[in-house]
């Protein structure tokens, strides 16, 4: 009954887009056309909120796809967790882009893909079988390279969009690859048929691999992140928070519906591989994104932490299940899925504030911004939500989520196998230290951008961005804050969606007095952000009021101190490149490579001293670049094939004659 | 039930047999005999013993399976590929200024090594074919085999258009004893009409695109030199 | 029924057409003469689901191709519709007379009746037959520019065709000769619906040695590598309608050629299993022409080495057999067909436009030519494997299938088509994107077919008939 | 009536804290000012200075923005509420629960990233360089505390400082490696963490070598005064922290009697006193250290902490 009511808005969303393309994309239905996807959304995400509250599960058939299957469509409390996450981020980028898409210069590139691609994510969250599941998985890949070349003409876009695409096709056909193991072979592509089917651990491991390598490529799993810093900052700002805030989801949904649905219980070394490449994605995205100047490059990086972040719960949550330590599983699944949902809000948020950004100044070079938070100071606010939210700092949301996956690690030392024992204090590190880096991250995406003095006068003629896109980022901002300081009724929330997969639930928190959230018993740890969140706000409250009232509230305008140091100049504020050197000498040696080279003038010399600092990407050049020039080489080789003499065309056709008789002779 | 009866046609079909054999071996000797050639001139003379050979062949096959149409056959290799082609690929060498050249890739030690391999090799795979298929045949088979691939051979050690031809009409003749071996074969005089007017194509091609003309040379290496994708 | 005969129909038009053809001076009455013959065989093809004539000595029709003959006779129909606006063009920039355009046309009929007449031939050496004049009628086309290349292409394609030809006759000969001890002597030696009765009583041997040689001389036609030498010089230099043509169904009349025999092979036990040679070729090809695509300037011969590729795909399907991937090859066929036939017509005018062939000098053609390019982006798409087109279900099911029967086949099979996407979409992000390079002039095309055929492959990704599937089925069982 | 005198012990520790951080930073610069056989300020010299800032008019540099002046209140805020929620005299305080150690932990870097932010406000070099190296050094202090958290959680089976508290007086609690090597680690980053020698130098203006100095330099008035009372309460929390997970004696249970309480404060004096000492004792016989030599320090608390968790996730399995 439920699936029905999905599947009319995400038809809604494909006609839409069928519109728009009958449209030819006209300027003038961009409104209309993001006003109707922002309303079918809508309709998604309560849809998927009535299936995750409901808990049951509800399919129908289709007669489109395979034509001996049918499409199959079930939603259940998973699918409409995962819905919620679609349609409250395609909802919100929809408002947001009321106002942002009348900047676009070539609406006909953007609308015609927009709420397809919408649909696209939706359809993934509710297939029921295979060819459904993977089309849609498809049409949304490519959907969204055609939204990253909407600005096409930047070399740079052309091949961010070349490289996303062969990413994409590179996981896809490794979801084939796992979906052929789970049908296999006799056309069994139902999902209801692969859960009944009975699998030895090789070919579970192999599958694993395989989804690994597939959803891991979506989703931006080290070492195959490699395409989303490029291709998410590529796209409309608008499109880039549905690319990181939304499909990278999709991804983790579908990484989450074949191991945890399909594959049946992991074996405990597969959830140390999880844990393992969770760990190494956080760090590694952080440190890559501590890295950028260029904002929404920055935020792509830190898609790339954040995705490691939920896979270390999921890692986690399937180590607790191949021990059938239920309790501990449903806290890690919980703390995931609570990442997954916070993910997608100040992802989103963060684009929308480097959309605003991009806007009002037309520049995405941290380096040539500055001082915004005195032009645009409800952008700046939203802006500042969601950099506190993402740093996991309380009492907003993030932290919540990375708090229990702290707690689950906590109760891991009761999981018996030594492997696990080594990885998941060792992942628990890595852990805390992405937390550690990303409050530095922010730090400077903030501090460079709307704190200090512009750098350029684009930025010193930035003015507040339109009222749709700040309702959207408010709306966001506030659903942070919302998370961070009620997170009880989202764990109770989603507790039938993580009972479904893991056969367990985390305690009911709402019955917990004063709603504070209790991971296993309030002895061994207990947190409350409402709480947190009314003290720091009452005695920041009362201390100001107090001395204000008590002792002085003078103030007067003046001259920057800086240790008398005159520095009229903008120029001479601390840039995004030298905010990251401290930590760039940290790691950077051996993460980046990277070296530093200063030219100094010889005295006497007026000319500029100059630094050079140069990165490199280790992954890109030690995994990407040999398979790129292994192709290369092979296709040079081979090209000589195409300039032979007939003599020689016919000396092949002979030798693959001899050789195949040759085959004859010896077959018996 | 008198024991000389089978004996008789045990002997006559001796006899045929081994005309027939006669005949298909010599045709492989000849096919061996080109590989040798290294004049263009020569590759010629042998060609046209080779389609003299095919002829008797032929008409041996003939006459043994009481088949008059094949003598059509006959009639077409004896006067098309024994004379006329040759003569026209003389006249053509001559006007083309190639007749005292020959090129060819590798020596003429390994190409005679590769086709003794060859014929081996054709021998082997039809040892296979189980003898309750008439022996005739399979030996036929295995000449006719033998004769294409040699055929082949010649065309791949070949520089020379000219001697490509050469080479196809070998293979070809090697086909026509295949087919005329297999007995009421249906379309096999249709098959070496189709398949002389196939090589008369190939040799007005040669006139018709004047190919010296356009190329400098016949030699189809220099064919290559014209494609838009050197790099 | 006896007063009208779809066969006859089909095979009769396009000869007479062919012979009136060559008689019209005017091209433009040529041309709509083209379309009209091409649609009658269309619609003739389209009788024989309601009504199949029982099969003769020389004619049969039957599950198997009657796929073929629809596809043939509708893909001939829509490329003579690009034709006509393609052909204009030509006259126009003098690269053509209308003299030439007589014989272009006169053998556009003749290459179609020879394809129709090797579809329906009920008899291996008819069907060889066909196969042949259909090589010569194309071979002819492809030289019809007179330039150099085009010689030289003409040239190529004669010479490895004949070879070709030579081989697939040894093979035929052979199935002959296997097949006489058992059905007797005579023309019964060579009709197919009785071989295929009787093929478990033959010789393993010799049909073994038959087919390595049918499988070598209708492999050239197919392109499969490393007999593919003429193809791609012969899609590059001819008439684009050509080359739509030679992708879109002489590959696919060699291809069921070969299918026929395969049959054959399979239904003897003792004999080699036709299988794992097909599976080889495939291989070979789809990772050979796969790598290919990378250095290719050319744009067209850029697409007809995908063609080498995706006929690389569909004989590994038909080798790894099995209901499931024998269904995938048959879709993909026809997939394919439509598919690259659409990208040629593409091709054909964005090449019209430009002036040129070279890869280089094309660019941004969304913004300058949306309906071309977009177009050429959808195919490319397309024939890349993407959802949600049709392409991608055949390549879904096959993927999937191998994978769980052989798991390292399947790991080739993946590399090679994922390898082919990466070139393709490398030439196709500075085709279809980026600023515009070349002359911007409007082109004067017909966009019907082009996306007439994509609109298909649209529809088949995402719905396949019920009759459809259930006719497929049936063909997948017959093959094994 | 039990809610009321939870409340009001819970308002006793506010209170306390509040009152003794200045002290606390007096008596530490005292025993230096002795050791270097300086007379040094009055031990309540702190209050002082606060009260005389409080009172001044703030200057604010021109393009200080609303962030610049909320920001002290935040800090002074979440510092407070942190060091209240740490137990000092007594454990199972009404609102211990509302954060574990991890909340703690993660509410001093809450205050730390805004203050960062604020340096970087004005848009001076100094205000960058102060909140860089205040991030870097931040970046691999916050893990450390982590690791040390995650050490003691699972020695005492709860992240909860009332229950580690418990749990460290019973005599379940024995020695064990991994204890004293997150005592060290915790050292250390309470050193790091609150700006002293050898990582930081509060004293010092010296440009080249300023952190947390740098990244306050525009604060004047009642700003520096919550910024400096902040500090002040940060070095007691360590303090209280270290007191209460190492030292737990003397902490008076959940509901003890006025007279466990009185004999708790009195512990708890006694130990501060005894925890400032050290430090002084500590600073005065080190020197500082290079700015890029710091993360290697706090590198080697990282690696404490990790080993000692490590060793508990072995030892446990027995």
């Amino acid at each position: 009954m439920l699936i029905e009511f999905a599947l009319i808005p995400v038809a809604g969303l494909l006609a839409v887009s069928l519109a728009a393309i009958l449209a030819g994309g006209r300027p003038s239905i961009s409104a209309p056309v993001y006003g109707a996807s922002a309303i079918l959304c809508a309709l998604v995400a309560i849809t998927g909120l009535a299936a995750m509250l409901g808990g049951g599960v509800s399919t129908t058939v289709l007669p489109v796809g395979l034509p001996w299957l049918g499409a199959h469509f079930r939603l259940d409390a998973l699918a409409g967790f995962f819905l919620v996450v679609v349609g409250l981020g395609g909802a919100v980028a929809s408002l947001y882009a009321i106002g942002y898409g009348r900047h676009e210069r070539e609406p006909w590139r953007v609308l015609p893909f927009y709420s397809a691609f919408l649909g696209a994510m939706s359809l993934v969250v509710l297939a029921d079988d295979a060819f459904s599941f993977l089309v849609s998985w498809e049409v949304m890949s490519l959907l969204s390279w055609a939204l990253v070349l909407a600005h096409h003409r930047e070399n740079e876009n052309r091949r961010a969009g070349y490289v996303y695409l062969m990413m994409a096709g590179f996981g896809t056909m490794a979801l084939l690859l796992a979906f052929g193991l789970l049908s296999g072979g006799s056309g069994g592509y139902a999902f209801d048929a692969m859960r009944e089917t009975a699998r030895t651990p090789a070919i579970a491991a192999a599958i694993l691999a395989l989804v690994l390598i597939g959803a891991g490529s979506k989703a931006g799993l080290v070492p195959l992140h490699v395409w989303l810093p490029l291709a998410h900052p590529a796209a409309p700002s608008h499109v880039s928070a549905l690319m990181s805030g939304v499909m990278t989801k999709v991804a983790i949904y579908g990484f989450i519906r074949i191991v945890f649905d399909l594959v049946g219980l992991p074996s405990w070394w597969a959830a140390m591989v999880v844990l393992v490449l969770g760990g190494a994605t956080a760090a590694l995205g952080v440190l890559y994104a501590l890295m950028q100047h260029d904002l929404k490059r920055l935020l792509a990086y830190h898609t790339v932490e954040n995705i490691g972040i939920i896979f270390i719960g999921l890692g986690l949550a399937l180590a607790f299940q191949s021990n059938h330590q239920t309790a501990g599983a449903a806290l890690a699944f919980t703390a995931a899925l609570f990442h997954v949902f916070n993910h997608s809000l100040f992802k989103s948020l963060l684009f929308f504030g480097s959309g605003a950004v991009l806007t009002a100044t037309g520049e995405r070079d941290m380096e040539h911004l500055g001082g915004l938070i005195h032009r645009m100071p409800a952008t700046s606010i939203a802006f500042l939500i969601g950099c506190v939210a993402i740093s996991a700092l309380p009492p907003l949301n993030g932290f919540v989520s990375e708090w229990l996956t702290f707690q689950a690690i906590l109760i891991s030392p009761e999981l018996p196998q030594w492997g696990l024992k080594l990885s998941i204090p060792t992942v628990g590190a890595l852990l805390a230290l992405s937390a550690a880096l990303a409050a530095a991250c922010f730090v400077k995406a903030y501090g460079i951008t709307f704190l200090g003095r512009p750098r350029s006068k684009a930025a010193e003629r930035a003015a507040e961005v339109d009222r749709f896109a700040l309702s959207a980022m408010f709306i966001l901002a506030g659903l942070c804050v919302l998370a961070g300081i009620f997170p009880g009724f989202v764990i109770d929330a989603l507790a039938p969606a993580v009972a479904s997969l893991v056969g367990g639930q985390m305690p009911t928190q709402t019955a917990v007095p004063w709603l504070s959230i209790v991971p296993i018993a309030e002895s061994r740890s207990s947190y409350n952000g409402l709480l947190v969140f009314i003290f720091i706000a009452a005695s920041a409250t009362i201390a100001a009021l107090a001395i204000h009232r008590l002792a002085s509230r003078a103030f007067r305008r003046s001259d920057p101190w800086d240790c008398g140091f005159p520095s009229a100049d903008p120029a001479t504020q601390y840039t995004a490149g030298s905010f990251a050197q401290p930590i760039r000498r940290v790691f950077g040696t051996l993460v980046f490579a990277a070296r530093e080279k200063v030219e100094m003038p010889p005295p006497g010399d007026t000319g500029p001293a100059r630094l050079h600092v140069t990165l490199r990407d280790l992954i890109w050049d030690w995994l990407y670049q040999p398979v790129a020039i292994g192709v290369t080489v092979a296709a040079t080789r081979l090209n000589a094939l195409q300039f032979l003499t007939i003599r020689r065309y016919l000396a092949l056709v002979f030798a693959t004659l001899v050789l195949l008789l040759m085959v004859l002779a010896l077959w018996s | 039930m008198t024991p000389t009866m089978p004996q008789t046609i045990a002997m006559t079909g001796g006899f045929v047999f081994d005309v027939a054999h006669l005949l298909a071996g010599g045709l492989v000797l000849v096919s061996l005999m080109m590989l040798y050639q290294r004049r263009l001139y020569a590759l010629l003379n042998v060609f046209a013993l080779h389609a003299l050979v095919l002829t008797f062949s032929v008409a041996w096959q003939a006459y043994i399976q009481d088949a008059p149409h094949l003598y059509i056959t006959a009639a077409i290799a004896l006067v098309f590929k024994a004379i006329v082609i040759p003569l026209a690929l003389h006249r053509m060498i001559v006007q083309l200024g190639i007749h005292r050249e020959i090129e060819t890739a590798g020596g003429v030690g390994l190409t005679m090594l590769l086709g003794m391999g060859l014929v081996a090799l054709s021998t082997v795979i039809m040892l296979k074919v189980t003898s309750e298929a008439d022996p005739l045949a399979r030996e036929d088979l295995a000449f006719a085999l033998s004769v294409v691939l040699l055929g082949l051979l010649v065309m791949v050690t070949r520089r020379n258009a000219v001697s490509q031809v050469v080479g196809f009409m070998s293979l070809e003749n090697g086909l026509v004893l295949a087919a005329t071996g297999a007995k009421g074969m249906p379309f096999v005089v249709e098959i070496s009409v189709a398949f002389s007017i196939l090589i008369a194509f190939i040799v007005i091609g040669i006139f018709l695109f004047r190919i010296r003309e356009r190329f400098d040379t016949v030699d189809v290496q220099a064919l290559d030199r014209f494609r838009g994708e050197m790099s | 029924m006896s007063a009208f005969d779809p066969v006859t129909v089909i095979l009769l038009v396009p000869l007479v057409t062919a012979a009136i053809l060559a008689l019209i001076s005017d091209y433009h009455w040529g041309a709509r003469l083209n379309v009209a013959a091409t649609f009658v065989a269309f619609v003739s093809a389209c009788f024989l689901f309601a009504a199949r004539p029982e099969p003769g000595d020389y004619i049969v029709i039957d599950d198997l191709n009657i796929v073929f003959i629809v596809l043939s006779t509708f893909v001939g129909f829509t490329t003579s519709i690009f034709s006509a606006s393609y052909i204009a063009h030509e006259v126009e920039a003098g690269k053509l007379t209308p003299t030439h355009l007589r014989f272009y046309h006169a053998m556009y009929q003749v290459l179609m009746f020879a394809m129709n007449l090797a579809l329906i031939a009920n008899n291996i050496g008819l069907m060889w037959v066909a196969i042949e004049i259909a090589t010569l009628t194309t071979v002819m086309m492809v030289g019809i520019y007179r330039t150099h290349e085009a010689l030289e292409a003409a040239w190529k394609y004669f010479i490895l065709g004949s070879v070709g030809i030579g081989l697939a006759l040894f093979g035929t000969i052979l199935v002959y000769m296997a097949a006489r001890p058992v059905v007797g002597e005579g023309s019964d030696g060579m009709v197919w619906t009785v071989l295929a009765g009787q093929a478990q009583h033959f010789d393993p041997a010799l049909l073994n040695l038959a087919f390595v040689f049918l499988l070598l001389g209708y492999g050239t036609k197919v392109g499969l590598a490393p007999l593919h030498a003429w193809l791609p010089d012969a899609h590059a230099e001819g008439p684009t309608p050509i080359s739509a043509v030679l992708s879109g169904l002489l590959l696919n009349v060699a291809l069921y050629a070969l299918l026929r025999f395969k049959i054959l092979l399979a239904a003897n036990p003792a004999a080699i299993a036709p299988g794992p040679l097909m599976v080889a070729l495939g291989l070979l090809s789809l990772t050979f022409a796969a790598y290919m695509l990378y250095r290719r300037r050319d744009i067209k011969r850029l697409f007809a080495y995908s063609s080498i590729e995706h006929m690389g795909i569909i004989v590994f399907a038909f080798g790894m057999g099995g209901p499931l991937a024998n269904f995938a090859g048959l879709l993909h066929m026809t997939m394919h067909s439509l598919t690259k036939s659409a990208i040629f017509f593409s091709v054909g005018h964005v090449s019209q436009v430009k002036g040129t062939q070279k890869i280089s000098d094309i660019g941004g053609l969304t913004v300058t030519h949306p309906w071309l390019g977009w177009g050429l982006v959808v195919g490319v798409v397309a024939i890349a494997g993407l959802p949600p087109l049709g392409i991608f279900t055949s390549e879904f099911l096959l993927v999937t299938s191998t994978f769980a029967r052989q798991p390292l086949l399947a790991i080739p099979l993946v590399a090679g088509i994922l390898v082919a996407l990466g070139a393709l979409f490398l030439r196709l992000g500075n085709v279809a994107f980026g600023e515009p390079r070349g002359p911007v002039a409007p082109a004067k095309a017909s966009y019907v077919p082009m996306f007439l055929h994509l609109a298909l492959v649209l529809t088949a990704g995402i719905y396949l008939p019920a009759p459809m599937v259930a006719w497929f089925q049936s063909v997948a069982k017959l093959l094994g | 009536m039990e809610l009321i005198a939870d409340l009001a012990v819970q308002g006793v520790q506010m209170a306390l804290v509040l009152l003794l951080a200045p002290l606390l930073t007096g008596l530490v610069r005292k025993v230096k000012a002795r050791l270097t056989r300086r007379q040094g300020p009055s031990l309540i010299q702190p209050y002082r200075d606060l009260l005389r800032l409080l009172k001044k008019e703030a200057v604010l540099a021109h393009n200080a923005s609303w962030l610049f002046r909320v920001t002290p209140y935040l800090v002074f805020a979440a510092t407070w509420v942190a060091a209240a929620l740490v137990p000092t005299f007594a454990t199972g305080l009404h609102f211990s629960w509302s954060a574990d150690l991890i909340a703690i932990t993660a509410l001093l870097a809450s205050a730390r990233f805004f203050l960062a932010l604020a340096g970087m406000d004005v848009g001076t070099s100094f205000g960058g360089i102060g909140s860089s190296r205040e991030v870097m050094i931040a970046s691999l202090a916050e893990p450390a505390m982590i690791m040390i958290t995650f050490t003691i959680a699972l020695i005492a089976g709860s992240s909860q400082l009332s229950t580690i508290a418990a749990f460290m007086l019973s005599p379940e609690a024995g020695l064990s490696v991994s204890l004293g090597l997150a005592l060290i680690a915790l050292v250390i980053v309470a050193i790091a963490e609150n700006a002293r020698i050898p990582v930081d130098n509060p004293a010092t203006h010296l440009e080249l070598t300023m952190v947390h100095e740098a990244m306050v330099l525009e604060y004047s008035s009642r700003h520096l005064a919550m910024i400096e009372f902040a500090a002040s309460l940060k070095l007691l929390l360590y303090l209280s922290l270290i007191a209460c997970i190492f030292v737990p004696w003397g902490l008076a249970g959940h509901g003890a009697g006025l007279g466990a309480y009185a004999f708790g404060i009195v512990t708890y004096l006694a130990k501060l006193a005894i925890g400032g000492v050290l430090i002084a004792v500590f600073e005065t016989s080190i020197a500082k250290m290079r700015v890029f030599r710091v993360p290697e320090f706090l590198g080697g608390a990282f690696m404490l902490g990790l080993l000692a968790s490590l060793l508990l996730f072995v030892v446990q399995s027995q």
